[in-house]
């Protein structure tokens, strides 16, 4: 017991949400969009090591560790899918990908 | 003393990854978003999750991080992008998702607030989760390789050179 | 086992015409009038057990069951009254009516549109028969996919606009009908714990008057949608206009009539109560759209969709009529369903025939035809005659035993519906005038009746005739059927 | 012989199908022989009939053919009902109506449609003979729309000029509005007796209602509806003159002799029922005195032969409607007979006139045909001495009796008569003075054949004598009073009305003494000229109030308000596609804000319910 | 771990074991048929191995994975379809140019994350067998690399995807910090053993919800639907349209049954508000569309609104009527939808993706067949008697009227009567009367089959359910025993 209330873990990791989720919202470069997401991924996984520590099992930093292996994935295809699209687009503006609307 | 740490830490932790998602420059942004991941990692080993700590500072901050670098670095963005992201980051482009998310914010604030105290910090060693890994997760564990296969996978395919001959059956 | 086969014979007849299609554009018809004779012929063996019916009660004929979908107590469950027979008698008669006016009309594609015509016809004798009500409302749904291609491909110049209007209308209102279907059986499933969609076992459902009143009136408006009766009836000009002259006799001489019948087979019966409550409002909207269709008729230029009005005017008759729910009434309906089938089909014959000649239906553009057509404009001059209720022919009666047993309910506005008599010859002469009296416009050189055009015409003057003259034979077919319904009711 | 009844009516139908199956492919003579053939059996079979009916106890005769329909307590048979009304009706059909087939068949020789025409006159025949004969109200409707088609058939039968064919929907549309309350007194009848044969009816009208109430006044009023359309009264007279658009021997038989009486002969029939509504029946003696009125003025102004005609044959009617509402039963009748025999002869006379004449109809393009038309001519003074009611023809005797009954009603529905009674004397004379007098303008350029002439002398010998025929009509009617003015001032003052109007006849047409263009000429007679012309402005009057309204209230609607609801909500839907499609700009930034709102609101929604 | 766990574990091992099969097959030699067929006859073996077990169910295989008959039926389900997507996979592909081998390997572990998806009794194990669905579909969704829209269509779908996961994740994370369980039956008793409701459970459920509307294309999840149906090679759309979301929303029901979760009755008003939604703006969004991949799209959102409208009934009625209902309707979707898909699969050339209303201008008199197929899924989409379509919509009508959810049966006949519109446009289109143009040899023969088989199951289904009803029903109380 080190007596951090679970509840500001928990906040910390909202906040790191939503500035996660305003930067996927703001930015209009791809990398960046991709980075805002690692910081949203990261926050839940904050999340799940506060709940973890409150119960004081190895579950919340398995799920960490399962996220983890999800953001390597998921880097590894966005940003495969980051290169093809500069080779093919010469950009990165996600708001100039809307060939596809209506 | 616990809580002190814990407080800077988180407020190291926000500050860098504000600064990250105004950053114009992707090198600045991705060195905050380390930075960030860095304090994330602290946090973890106050909490008491050390082994997780260790992950994170290898693992993200590490070798995932080390991939923006590269595709940051093949891709040579110059200053032209730094003009440009400029121009996109006005601040009537801020105002909305900045609103939402604080809504979103406020709301996790209650729910996080109403949903019940508790304390944290028990400490669970990498002995235990390797036990747990290595126990009722072992599925967990050979799921996540296939997983990491697909994204292999997927990033192997992606990362293939634009085929020259193909024209492209491009509609309007 | 006679039940099914009814269905099927036309089904196989359908699938029979398409494919036969592969050696001569010529066959498909053929196989068309032999699918309805052989049709026709197993119509009449149950007529014979009309008299010789001794195993079953003098209502029904004749049943058959099947279990289908168990799990929810759905049975494939057929049986024949009085009421169904003349509806069936009446399908097949204007099948060969449509196969008739389709005989030359069509030009492409026939064996895709004799199945089309002939899978209808089945839906419909599926829907007069069916007395399980979820296969009712399958057989339902079934007859207007066929008449949505015959309309789409091989209808006029808006067909598309009209067959979708068709559907969709057809469609929402019928799932209406599905919820007040399903809301039945789980009311009955709540009452007894079993699922059950036969219609015998859901007679007997207890039903809260609230309930019971919505559930009605999901059937209603099915009904009335199809039937049709104002504000529902917007689609049917549409489609009258649009569909090919085959379809055009289809929709009008027994499409129409499912909604009648339904009204008749469950909505009172199934809610006697709440159909009781609502009937000053059900018999208003058959009022409002005996008149308000007649006035719309006269006000129209294009000849089938004076036609289409003239039909919703008098499907309007029954919507009175059944909700005055007396015996007087409910025969009268069923005097009117047949003989406005024979006469709204004769008269999109007619306009048909007009179409084929002149290339037109816009009444501006014809006039004087009497000279040119004698014997079209002496058939067209008798269905007039009949459509706006002379006596003698089978309108008449069926509209005069409808407004009588209103009358006996509701004075007032049986009164008021009256005076569609004085509205009918006002449509019904326009048309004559317009078209056939007057002086000669262009044409000169047209071939009257065919003798395939003759027979036919002939055949529905005929009926015509007989049904105003001598109404007794199909009143007491369907006597039983109606003295039943009412006693339900009591 | 009285068992072939239901041949009566049936041989004429025949004829009708035979015509309409065969058509022009026969012969001409082939087809005047069918035409013409089967009334006359009709005829001969119904003289046949009726002369052992008067000669026997007078008993009515009732035969059943057969059921029509049977539902529930409802029992309509097809029956025929004979007595001394019905044989009276029956001579004036078969008879007059045999002597006009044969007249037509000189006529309409050389009309392309003789098949045609014959056909719908059998089936004219046959409607009205079951009009007459039924022992119950629906086949007697069954009859009365029958006529009302035979009609508009025979007006419209000149079908190339659409003004016929308006003509022809006017006169079937306007008796129908008649014919709609005749229905619904059938239904409220029914309702309330469960019966629709007429003499059980008049039974249980009796025996069930008090005389006065609401019921019986109600149903006797709808019949009335029924018999004011058919016979051409106020205030649904105004198709008869145009009617006239049909050839003549059809005016002659339909709109003089035969079916604008059916009126008449339904009141008559129903007799009771109108007797135990004294007020309707008031209602019908003031009806026919102001339509006898309106239509004898109306006379004096046209200029068309068969419009005069026309005119007065609606001034009769009112005389005949007069006379039953004052309970004159049997002298209606009988001025019904005397009226058929001499309009009938007028008419046809009248159409020799035109026949010869090429056509033509303004009787102040024809005159001196005294001469060259002597059989028309003295046809013309004959009908005319009869129609004005001049001593000792058939139609003194009629008149007569009805202005005397009339007077024993009321002193002033007599006066009306009378004036009445002067005005046709005017009207009648001055169409006898000014195309049989004066100048000859134009050379006749037909001759009759035997088919045309015949029939006339019949007819004129029957308008002659026709008021020494004595029905025992008192077998059917209630005697309500017996008058014995032989020779009081009433008396007088009613023989002597026709002669004033003769003579102002005279003194205007003949003699010249006074000019008609004079009078005329004057503003105040003018207007009042048109006004008379043009029907008193009935038409005007409808076609302002009902036609034209409908007309413009059905057009302006023609597209089907109704559909309007369903067209908007299809051009919701398309509006409500139109703004989420805008949603749909294919930018991930968006998408993603739309989610994270989305969360936002459900949030919001799961704690706040 | 014993070995009647691992043997129940068997479809879900040869799956994977033959995702390692045709990566060392392709390590071996690159062969788009030899590929072919390893995975097919991977898949049929799963199939079978499927079958073996199900005698054995229920196993409970550690804490993560439960195979009873629930799971066992939709694993058969997606494994089903997965091979009919195969079927026109290797039509699609096998004349196209570049390496389309590892499409084939991205396609079995999709289905092997699906398929742990249905039956996972764990959030961990429900994450990994979402999340290795996910990442397998960016790279088929993306996989014709040679043209843009795929590509933009998967940038889009991993980033939302990205963003819904995190919602998801988020969403665990409360509920394991209030329940201190991540085992679906552990937090149900934890859901039954509290009176009131909990807020930051409720929210977490919520958050759980979102990232699961996202999946199924609810409204306002919904945005990417139709860009990336639009992006996507045919079969792959088909895929992402079927097994994604079938397995998703077998996950959410099996989520809601087994952690009592029903008894937070806020959920069903937040459920309520986005089924009507999704009814209402699916359809009005496909009303005037010509792109027929997006008009699909459009309609799959209204389709999953109708399916949520059974599930939400689930709040007041047994679960084995909601069960029964959910698994008919999905079926006859993954029926119809792999059918529409697999017909514009195969109208499609290397060139041109056949997704403009304008291909398909008479196509009935052109290709008969192709088009009486196409005409009969629509029909069933529209839920027009004679079709599985039918069956399930009827499912739909009784368990939300036994619910008496008559808000939301109003939103499905409206949503219906604008569906039918769209519908019938196509088949409208594919009856006019155009000249002969030039036909496309038809030698897709494995894709014909499988839309022979398609459809006779479409109608097979519709004029006789009850063979397949006996089966649904025994997993609809498979599942009630589970509780």
């Amino acid at each position: 017991m080190n007596g951090i209330p679970m509840e500001h873990g928990l906040l910390l990791s909202a906040a790191l949400f939503v500035l996660g989720l305003i930067g996927v919202l703001v930015r209009r470069n791809l990398i960046m969009i991709l980075m805002s997401l690692e910081v949203m991924l990261n926050a839940t996984g904050l999340a799940f090591i506060v709940a973890g520590s409150r119960w004081g099992e190895a579950d919340g930093q398995i799920m960490f560790l399962l996220i983890l292996t999800l953001a390597a994935a998921e880097v590894g295809v966005g940003l495969g899918l980051v290169l093809q699209i500069f080779r093919r687009f010469h950009t990165l503006d996600a708001d100039s990908l809307n060939g596809m609307k209506g | 003393m616990t809580l002190t740490l814990f407080y800077i830490t988180s407020a190291v932790a926000v500050f860098a990854t504000v600064m990250m998602i105004t950053r114009l420059n992707a090198v600045h942004g991705l060195l905050y978003l380390i930075l960030s991941l860095l304090a994330v990692g602290v946090l973890f080993f106050l909490l008491g999750a050390h082994f997780a700590a260790v992950l994170e500072v290898i693992i993200y901050a590490g070798a995932i991080m080390v991939l923006f670098v590269f595709v940051i670095m093949m891709l040579n963005q110059g200053q032209k992008t730094i003009e440009q992201e400029r121009v996109w980051l006005q601040p009537g482009i801020w105002i909305g998702p900045s609103l939402l998310a604080l809504i979103l914010f406020v709301e996790m604030l209650f729910i996080v607030v109403f949903g019940g105290s508790a304390e944290t910090g028990r400490v669970v060693n990498a002995k235990q989760v390797g036990i747990a890994l290595y126990g009722p997760y072992l599925l967990a564990v050979e799921l996540a390789s296939m997983l990491l296969l697909a994204g292999l996978v997927g990033a192997y395919h992606l990362g293939k050179p634009i085929l020259k001959t193909t024209k492209t059956g491009e509609r309007s | 086992m006679i039940l099914p086969a009814l269905i099927c014979v036309l089904l196989l007849g359908g699938f029979a015409a398409w494919f036969s299609e592969r050696w001569s554009p010529e066959v498909p018809r053929w196989v068309g009038i032999i699918t309805l004779t052989f049709e026709a012929l197993l119509l009449v063996l149950p007529y014979s057990w009309v008299e010789h019916a001794d195993g079953l009660s003098s209502v029904w004929f004749a049943d058959f069951y099947s279990p289908w979908i168990p799990r929810f107590g759905i049975g494939f469950h057929l049986a024949m009254d009085g009421l169904s027979l003349l509806l069936i008698a009446l399908t097949v008669l204007l099948g060969f009516m449509a196969v008739s006016s389709s005989w030359t009309e069509i030009k492409c594609r026939q064996g895709f549109f004799f199945f089309n015509l002939l899978a209808c016809l089945a839906g419909t004798v599926g829907v007069f028969l069916a007395v399980d009500l979820f296969l009712f409302f399958f057989f339902w749904e079934l007859m207007i996919i066929p008449m949505y291609f015959l309309i789409s491909i091989w209808g006029h110049e808006n067909r598309t606009y009209a067959a979708i209007k068709l559907f969709i209308f057809t469609q929402v209102s019928s799932l209406l009908m599905l919820l007040a279907i399903v809301a039945l059986v789980l009311i009955h499933h709540k009452n007894g714990g079993t699922y059950s969609f036969d219609y015998f076992e859901l007679l007997n459902t207890a039903l809260d008057p609230d309930g019971a009143f919505w559930l009605m009136l999901g059937f209603f408006i099915a009904f009335t949608v199809k039937l049709p009766a104002v504000p529902f009836h917007t689609w049917l000009p549409d489609a009258h206009t649009q569909a090919p002259t085959g379809g055009s006799v289809i929709l009008a001489g027994v499409m129409l009539k499912t909604g009648a019948y339904g009204l008749l087979r469950f909505v009172i019966p199934l809610f006697p109560e709440a159909a009781h409550q609502f009937a000053p409002v059900a018999m208003t909207l058959g009022a409002v759209s005996v008149l308000y269709a007649a006035i719309m008729a006269f006000a129209q230029s294009d000849l089938k969709r004076l036609i289409a009005y003239t039909s919703v005017s008098h499907m309007g008759f029954i919507l009175l009529g059944v909700f005055s729910w007396n015996l007087l009434a409910l025969q009268g309906s069923v005097i009117t369903m047949l003989a406005h089938g024979i006469s709204a089909s004769a008269l999109f014959m007619i306009a048909g025939a007009l179409q084929e000649r002149l290339h037109t239906r816009e009444m501006g553009n014809m006039g004087g035809l009497w000279f040119v057509l004698p014997a079209l404009s002496a058939l067209a001059l008798f269905f007039a005659a009949a459509s706006l209720g002379l006596p003698g022919l089978g309108n008449f009666i069926g509209e005069f035993l409808v407004l009588q047993g209103a009358f006996s309910v509701n004075m007032v506005l049986t009164s008021v519906t009256t005076l569609v008599l004085i509205l009918a010859p006002v449509y019904a002469l326009i048309v004559m005038q317009k078209v056939f009296y007057g002086p000669l416009y262009q044409y000169s050189l047209l071939s009257d009746v065919s003798r395939r055009e003759w027979v036919s015409l002939g055949l529905l003057v005929l009926m015509t005739v007989w049904l105003g003259l001598s109404p007794q034979a199909v009143l007491n077919v369907s006597a039983p059927a109606m003295q039943n319904s009412i006693a339900m009711e009591r | 012989m009285i068992e072939l009844l239901g041949w009566v009516p049936l041989f004429p139908f025949l004829g009708f199908l035979i015509l309409v199956l065969a058509g022009e492919r026969l012969s001409k003579p082939l087809i005047s022989w069918v035409g013409v053939g089967s009334v006359a059996v009709s005829a001969l079979l119904a003289a046949l009939i009726g002369a052992e009916f008067l000669n026997g106890t007078l008993q009515p005769y009732h035969l059943i053919l057969g059921d029509w329909m049977k539902v529930d307590d409802l029992s309509i048979p097809f029956g025929f009902y004979l007595d001394a009304l019905s044989v009276t009706m029956l001579f004036v059909v078969t008879g007059v109506g045999f002597l006009i087939h044969v007249y037509s068949a000189g006529f309409m020789e050389d009309d392309p449609g003789y098949a045609r025409f014959f056909a719908y006159m059998n089936l004219f025949v046959s409607a009205m003979l079951v009009l007459v004969l039924a022992d119950n109200l629906v086949l007697l409707y069954l009859g009365w729309e029958g006529v009302g088609l035979g009609s508009y058939l025979l007006i419209g039968f000149w079908y190339e000029d659409p003004n016929n064919g308006y003509a022809a929907r006017k006169a079937f549309v306007m008796t129908r509005v008649g014919d709609t309350a005749l229905l619904i007194g059938l239904f409220l009848l029914f309702t309330q007796l469960h019966t629709f044969d007429i003499q059980l009816l008049m039974l249980r009208a009796m025996s069930q209602w008090t005389p006065g109430t609401l019921l019986p006044v109600a149903a006797a009023a709808l019949l009335l509806g029924g018999a004011v359309g058919k016979s051409a009264q106020l205030p649904l007279q105004s198709w008869l003159p145009d009617a006239m658009a049909g050839p003549t021997p059809v005016s002659a038989l339909i709109h003089a002799a035969t079916m604008v009486t059916a009126g008449v002969y339904l009141i008559a029939r129903t007799n009771a029922l109108f007797m135990m509504a004294p007020s309707v029946q008031f209602v019908v003696a003031v009806i026919g005195t102001l339509t006898l009125l309106m239509a004898g003025c109306s006379a004096l102004a046209q200029t068309d032969i068969k419009r005069i005609l026309a005119y007065s044959t609606i001034s009769q009617i009112g005389y005949m409607f007069l006379a039953l509402g004052v309970g004159a039963w049997s002298s209606a009748i009988f001025h019904l007979l005397t009226h058929a025999f001499f309009k009938a002869l007028l008419f046809l006379a009248a159409g020799t006139v035109i026949f010869c004449f090429h056509h033509e109809h303004n009787i102040f393009k024809m005159g001196g045909l005294r001469k060259a038309m002597p059989l028309a001519f003295w046809s013309f003074m004959i009908g005319s001495a009869a129609l004005s009611a001049l001593p000792f023809t058939s139609g003194f005797y009629s008149k007569h009796e009805i202005l005397l009954a009339a007077y024993e009603a009321s002193p002033v529905l007599w006066a009306a008569g009378c004036f009445g009674a002067m005005i046709t004397g005017i009207y009648s004379f001055r169409l006898i003075f000014v195309v049989f007098f004066g100048v000859q303008s134009q050379v006749v350029e037909k001759s009759l054949d035997w088919k045309m002439s015949v029939p006339l002398i019949l007819l004129g010998a029957l308008a002659l004598f026709g008021g020494m025929l004595k029905i025992p009509l008192d077998s059917v009617f209630p005697v309500l009073f017996n008058h014995d003015h032989t020779f009081d001032l009433v008396s007088v003052i009613t023989v002597a009305a026709p002669f004033i109007g003769l003579s102002i006849a005279v003194l205007y047409y003949l003699t010249g003494t006074f000019s008609a263009q004079r009078l005329a000429g004057s503003g105040l007679a003018n207007q009042m000229r048109i006004f008379f012309f043009n029907g008193w402005g009935m038409d005007t009057l409808y076609d302002t109030l009902v036609v034209r309204p409908f007309k413009t209230i059905a057009k302006l609607n023609k597209n089907d308000a109704v559909d309007g609801i369903y067209t908007t909500i299809a051009l919701l839907g398309r509006g409500g596609r139109l703004m989420l499609s805008a949603s749909q700009t294919g930018r991930i930034r968006w998408y993603a804000s739309s989610m994270a709102l989305g969360t936002v609101v459900i949030i919001a929604i799961g704690w706040l319910s | 771990m014993n070995i009647n766990q691992l043997i129940a574990l068997a479809p879900v091992i040869t799956l994977a074991g033959t995702a390692i099969a045709v990566m060392l097959g392709i390590a071996v030699r690159r062969n788009f048929i030899l590929s072919f067929g390893i995975a097919a006859v991977g898949i049929i073996m799963s199939l079978m191995a499927l079958c073996a077990v199900w005698r054995g169910s229920p196993v409970q295989v550690t804490l993560l994975i439960r195979m009873d008959v629930y799971a066992l039926f939709y694993m058969a389900l997606l494994l089903s379809a997965g091979l009919a997507v195969l079927g026109f996979c290797y039509d699609y592909f096998k004349d196209r140019e570049g390496e389309n081998e590892e499409l084939l390997l991205l396609l079995l572990t999709a289905l092997l994350g699906a398929s742990v998806l249905v039956a996972s009794s764990h959030f961990a194990a429900f994450f990994l067998g979402l999340e290795t669905l996910s990442i397998s579909l960016f790279a088929l969704i993306s996989y014709p690399l040679n043209q843009t829209r795929p590509l933009e269509a998967a940038i889009k779908y991993l980033v939302l995807s990205g963003v819904s996961s995190a919602f998801l994740l988020m969403g665990m994370a409360l509920i394991y910090a209030q329940c201190g369980e991540l085992y679906f039956s552990g937090i149900g008793r934890y859901i039954a053993s509290r009176q009131d409701m909990n807020v930051m459970v409720l929210s977490g459920i919520i958050l759980i919800v979102a990232g699961l509307g996202f999946k199924l294309s609810l409204i306002p999840f919904h945005l990417w639907t139709p860009d990336v149906y639009e992006g996507a090679p045919a079969p792959i759309t088909a895929f992402i349209a079927t097994v994604s979301k079938g397995a998703v929303f077998a996950l959410l029901l099996r989520y809601f049954v087994s952690t009592d979760s029903y008894a937070y009755t806020p959920l069903l008003n937040v459920f309520s508000v986005i089924a009507g939604l999704s009814i209402l703006g699916g359809n009005l969004l496909a009303l005037l569309q010509n792109n027929v991949k997006r008009l699909l799209a459009y309609s799959s959102i209204a389709h999953m609104g109708y399916l949520l409208v059974a599930f939400i009934a689930g709040g007041s009625i047994s679960s084995v009527l909601v069960v029964e209902s959910v698994t008919f309707y999905l079926l006859a979707y993954f029926i119809t939808t792999i059918g529409a898909f697999g017909v514009v699969s195969v109208l499609s050339t290397p060139q041109t993706e056949a997704d403009d209303m304008s291909f398909y201008r008479g196509l009935f008199w052109r290709r008969p067949w192709l088009a009486a197929t196409f005409t009969l899924m629509l029909l069933s989409l529209a839920g027009i008697p004679l079709t599985a379509g039918f069956i399930g919509k009827f499912y739909i009508f009784t368990s939300a009227a036994d619910g008496r959810l008559w808000g939301l049966l109003l939103a499905i006949i409206v949503g219906s009567g604008l569906g039918l519109y769209y519908y019938l446009r196509i088949i409208v289109v594919m009856s006019m009367n155009v000249e002969a143009t030039a036909i496309k040899p038809a030698q897709d023969w494995i894709s014909a089959a499988t839309l022979a088989v398609l459809t006779i199951l479409l109608v097979g289904f519709g004029i006789y359910p009850s063979l397949l009803i006996n089966i649904i029903q025994s997993v609809s109380y498979g599942m009630e025993w589970m509780l």
